[in-house]
């Protein structure tokens, strides 16, 4: 049971390429993309997030990251429309950083607090 | 001289048309200092509101009626706009309660709890370039209205004067919230999109009150 | 003549979504993905730098952003074997943030050296 | 006793063999603290050099082939070991000159070339669990062995014995570079994979230089 982690962007193809980028270091976590409009352009999509905060969720909680402001704002809502909004974190990282930094944490078992701290404490380096 | 919730539909319907009207202008205005989608974002929440609005039951109460703006637009708009006026209508509808009914009074206390719902989601101060700077100066408005006892529609017709000012107050201004605060100085002189959407919305609501002339 | 931009990424939609993010507040502005291997897979391709480099460079040089330390390297070489390795950059940057913030600059005709510092000042807001 | 540009490639063909023989073990070692692809990013670059010295025209000089070797991994390899394996060469053709034939100080002279350009790449010091960490000792054992009189073969025999040790040092320390770093603590205990790639490559060029037996 290791945390889950959501990549949120406005870009299917920046949302896909972070997760599998963070994926390669942490083979047993679920990282999951939300990224772009369900009409297909650059935008961010409320359902998609939330479904991914659904599956992403195997009991040890979620941390999220995103893009730009907008992309957060969608992730907040998703998180508060949760039964326990307690277990999942909108965290404020760069997003290409704090998803590799957060993948490998919660790979490492980390708790949800350690994977949001992971994230947010990505350094440049590697 | 209250609103009720046909009142608040038929608002809402307004604003979509207005909205669609604006596109261009509002897509304009958000392609100097943002990405070009802001018209483009809120015909596509208000299209698919009114299609809602439109293919099923009626919301019963105006509570209802803004929670269904307020789930479309998060659900389809794409952009910040999304969230902001999503968070803003929820706030709205939690305000106005089970009222089958809005009087001045109650409009104004919805128009605050929407301004503290674009706060909390946005964190944007008043000066930093975003709809705060039109939804602020309209609520306070619109708060002195109520209170100095005028109808739902002179409210609504006091927030929208109100926040043209407001948007027109953006343009000096250094964007510090949104895209447009990657622009820095840059974004100085232009009007802020969503300060002039958010004019346009009450504008629309001030006149399908029956109040919309200045 | 605008300042472009090339991606280095480890995976080639992670490099074409960031260019197509930082394109849209940019629609001036060479913005090039360089991502992933000619073979497919994850990792950073020499020569797929390279051509990017040749290709976002219109006059007024090149900024680089890349998202781990050996994308960094693969993009430094690919510098170095220009003809004239000081009209490049490689940016040391957060890359989503810097790829916008570099962008934007860019469009509003920044310099080589005000493009480079934008992305490496690329605060995380918007 | 020197080496000569057939020497070189012969000592290149060499590295191929053993890093495709050993292409599992550096694939395990790299799953465990990195992508696990170091193995296989070797293979893919030492079998294109393969290809290469197959096809086109034999390189002229040690430099030449030492040149091709680098610019052939730094297109090829992929990862973090293409650009500093592609500096290392790079680094230790230009410091052979245009010498057809490499002696015991020039073959020093090249390793010492070779670690200064893993370092201007990679920024790595001596205990951050990278391949400084084998190369660094394998550099100041074939220059005491080139000093002290011995052979080219001698001098990468002594190589490729400090740079196991400095592999096998990697073991208890925690990455600052390179993928494993993001491991933070739980890089240590375990064996840099590409501290064990130098390792191997500098006994396959002892081998290949008729010293290979410690
Ligand atoms: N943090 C924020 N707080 C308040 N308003 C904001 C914020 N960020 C953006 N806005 C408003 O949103 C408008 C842009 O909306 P839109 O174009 O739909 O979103 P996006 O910037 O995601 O494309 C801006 O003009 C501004 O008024
Ligand atoms: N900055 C660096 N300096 C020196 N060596 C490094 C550096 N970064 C990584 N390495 C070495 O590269 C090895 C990993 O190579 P490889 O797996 O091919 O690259 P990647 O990490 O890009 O997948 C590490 O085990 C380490 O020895
Ligand atoms: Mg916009
Ligand atoms: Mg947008
Ligand atoms: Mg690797
Ligand atoms: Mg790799």
């Amino acid at each position: 049971m290791k945390v889950g982690l959501v990549i949120v962007s406005h870009s299917a193809r920046l949302a896909e390429g972070v997760a599998e980028l963070a994926a390669q270091m942490a083979p047993d976590v679920i990282v999951l993309p939300a990224g772009g409009m369900a009409t297909g352009g650059l935008g961010t999509d409320y359902e998609a997030v939330s479904n991914a905060l659904d599956r992403a969720e195997s009991g040890a909680g979620v941390v999220l990251l995103y893009d730009l402001g907008s992309a957060r704002m969608t992730a907040e809502l998703a998180v508060e429309s949760l039964g326990d909004p307690s277990r999942a974190y909108v965290v404020d990282a760069p997003l290409v950083e704090g998803a590799v930094a957060a993948a490998v944490a919660a790979q490492g078992d980390a708790t949800l607090d350690g994977v949001a701290e992971a994230a947010a404490g990505a350094a440049r380096e590697a | 001289m209250g609103c009720s919730v046909e009142g608040v539909v038929a608002a809402l319907r307004s604003a979509a048309e207005v909205v669609t009207a604006h596109r261009d202008e509002l897509v304009e205005l958000d392609r100097v200092i943002g990405d070009a989608d802001h018209g483009e974002n809120l015909k596509r929440g208000f299209t698919a509101l009114v299609s809602k609005l439109d293919l099923s039951e009626p919301p019963a109460t105006p509570s209802a009626a803004l929670k269904l703006a307020a789930t479309t637009l998060i659900s389809t708009v794409g952009g910040a706009a999304g969230p902001l006026y999503g968070t803003a209508l929820l706030r709205a509808a939690t305000s106005v309660g089970d009222a089958a009914e809005l009087d001045a009074a109650g409009v104004a206390a919805a128009l605050r709890a929407a301004l503290d719902g674009v706060v909390a989601r946005g964190k944007a101060e008043p000066g930093d370039k975003t709809m705060v700077d039109a939804l602020t100066p309209a609520v306070a408005a619109a708060e002195a209205a109520a209170a100095s006892g005028s109808t739902v529609a002179e409210v609504l017709s006091a927030a929208a004067d109100a926040a043209d000012e407001g948007a027109a107050s953006t343009v000096p201004l250094v964007a510090r919230k949104g895209r447009a605060s990657y622009l820095g100085e840059r974004s100085a002189n232009h009007l802020d999109p969503g300060s002039r959407s958010t004019a346009l919305l009450l504008r629309s609501f001030a006149e399908s009150a029956g109040g919309g002339d200045r």
